[in-house]
């Protein structure tokens, strides 16, 4: 299993703060259609993520346990 | 011991040694805004030895709620940010020398404002103009602090270049149709998390502390009670066009600028992003009268009241703003409502 | 929607009903140096109804580094800091009722002041009046925020009664002999973190969000890049004086509160502890000439040079305060000193 | 092994931010008197203390690979 992390206005759109779904051998990229197709996260291409804390590009393969973090840039100031 | 900066020459880190450092450098805070007026604040507590601030707009009643410079009087008066900012800080601390430029932070007005400073720290609204600030500062090789915020959310990001990955690494392109807080509101206590953040990175780097300096990306929701810090050191790129081995500064060059025009004969200015984009209309409607404006659309605009003006957005990210002829206020009034 | 919150109203958290609340109630901020001043302006920015500070301090130039409201001015006038406070909030917000009450906050004083109160922000500078505030909370059933921070490092602490545990759980006794900003130093930023955190919990209070309490303790050191959150749910202690089933309040009891006297004849104030304590002056006089103060001693007691007073401490926690006959200026100095 | 960590002027005093130790089984009590003999922690009586970011009483016994965090009270303000 994996545990997804949402931060911000993404625990709003996802409904919850955490998710345990298995995603294991997906790409971060894949599970970005996942997530925005089946939980209706919008702008997730720009969303920042995070595999154990540490920062994951779209071709970063997801492993067995990791938590992916989403952490979305915002603008105001 | 100088008696006013005591309890900081106190701190072993700073000590007398760090109040000297601090006492030479010149920092650069664009924006006066919540961020840029509370970092500018802090920044001339602790001495400074000269404080740049830039803005280019006035003191307006929503402001008040969290921009901690401002008072009743000045939006009355309808005084322009970076000048009431100067002020008051003044008036904190006359030992350092507060400069206030009342201005649109474009690449090129950034590139004659870095020349002597030591430090930029990110106040802006906009990723726009944040993204120059990551070109310019590893064109001259100057640190800047990242810091935003919405709502109850923020994060800040502490780049040194040489040392650090970019915001450019990171984010890749510019994120678009983000919450602004024009749209999803803001409080107090995440601004003063955010300049909580920047500002001991600010002092770290003043002091050239270097093995403290922040290499994580922190972001927080105070009303969610989350924290996280993000390692971030194996998103350095070395083909970033920003900081790699082949880099252009792209977000400096003029084909990547927001374009506004003053449409001829109307009260009017064109505001046209870059690069197209695909907006989601239906969704960004929903947003905006979520957040209590009126609206009114169709599959190919909306029209957004926000009187005195009234801004159309077409699904390209082009806009309109009714009501102004002012080109850097029509540019401030789409970055607030599109981020 | 009234433009001056707007962007606090458009934040979903708190919206329109949750302003007319905060508008409605009533904060008391125990103390005005650096958390006190930032705590303030942020209640006051937000809308409250009625903010009462209390402090019984006047502006030092040493304070100008981190507390906010004060200005050079008020260093050369002297100015009391609830005054100045007061001044500075009306100006930021005549929409607020502001009260200035320039007076020692012991615990029968502390009775008085509660009475109207819907919650309590502490910012104060000592274990004693908190524990003090922590058994008013209870006895009133009033909600309040513990804050404290010296150097880079800071905490913050929810008290809600019936809810949570109290800080007299998580203690068990006033700890002695801590870390001060006269003897550690201390940097805005950490001020800022403080108030953020404690600013936050405010308004999930003023607006009643219980469920988006943080029931954690948060310490962080912002130079040394830590933060954490401890669950205290399990702290909570049935046999609690101060909160538990058969509770005696008794921070509130005379023989439990420090002692001050006028020396007779002399320009000296003796303090004593409520109970006998066993310094280590080695450790004591060892960190205080690391903070630059000039000391004498022998195995029985410490002398301080702190111009224009000097302090005797002796092992068994008693001091001399040299140098005054103000009582309250006395205790303040043994606080700051010792904690 | 056991990992200790040591926030704010502890980590200065112990010499460093976190310290690995064998000390399953013991108190947090008995933990308290070998840091304080053993790596010069002083006024370590006064300190909040946290098995697993949850806050510990001075009788609650140490498992094998729990983390121990020492969080100092301070009053400045």
């Amino acid at each position: 299993m994996n545990k997804l992390l949402f931060f911000a206005h993404l625990k709003d759109e996802a409904g919850a703060e955490t998710l345990s779904i298995d995603v294991s051998g997906k790409t971060i990229a894949e599970l970005k259609t996942i997530v925005s197709e089946q939980h209706g996260l919008t702008k997730i291409d720009s969303v920042m993520t995070a595999i154990n804390e540490e920062f994951a590009e779209d071709d970063d393969i997801i492993q067995q346990g990791d938590t992916i973090a989403f952490i979305p840039p915002v603008s105001g100031g | 011991m100088n008696e006013r900066y005591s309890r900081q020459t106190l701190f072993p880190a700073i000590g007398e040694e760090g109040q000297k450092k601090i006492r030479k450098k010149h920092v650069l805070i664009i924006g006066a805004g919540a961020l840029g007026s509370g970092n500018a604040e802090v920044m001339t507590r602790a001495g400074i030895g000269k404080l740049t601030i830039v803005d280019r707009d006035y003191v307006e009643e929503s402001n008040l709620q969290r921009q901690q410079l401002y008072t009743e009087e000045d939006v009355f008066e309808k005084m322009p940010k970076a000048a009431v900012a100067e002020k008051r800080l003044r008036a904190i601390n006359s030992e350092t020398d507060i400069a206030a430029v009342i201005t649109d932070a474009t690449p090129d007005r950034l590139e004659e404002l870095v020349q002597t400073v030591d430090l930029i720290i990110d106040s802006t609204d906009n990723f726009e103009t944040r993204m120059a600030i990551n070109d310019i500062s590893q064109k001259y090789q100057i640190p800047w602090i990242y810091g935003a915020c919405v709502g109850s959310y923020g994060m800040s990001l502490t780049i040194i270049p040489g040392m650090t990955p970019c915001l450019h690494c990171l984010l890749k392109k510019i994120p678009i149709q983000g919450m602004t807080c024009d749209t999803g509101g803001i409080i107090a206590p995440a601004v003063q998390m955010v300049i909580a953040h920047q500002t001991a990175e600010a002092l770290k780097i003043l002091v050239e502390d270097w093995d403290a300096i922040r290499t994580t990306f922190t972001s927080f929701d105070l009303w969610g009670n989350q924290y996280t810090n993000i390692k971030i050191a194996k998103a350095k790129d070395d083909g970033c066009l920003s900081c790699g081995e082949a880099r252009t500064y792209p977000f400096l060059q003029n084909e990547n600028l927001m374009k506004t025009t003053v449409l001829c004969g109307r009260d009017t200015v064109q505001v046209r992003p870059p690069a197209k984009q695909q907006l989601d209309l239906a969704r960004l409607s929903e947003q905006m009268q979520a957040s209590g404006y009126q609206i009114k659309g169709n599959p190919y605009l909306i029209s957004v009241e926000m009187k005195p003006q009234r801004i159309v957005v077409f699904n390209d990210g082009r806009a309109l703003i009714h009501g102004t002829k002012d080109l850097s206020q029509a540019k401030a009034i789409y970055n607030r409502l599109l981020g």
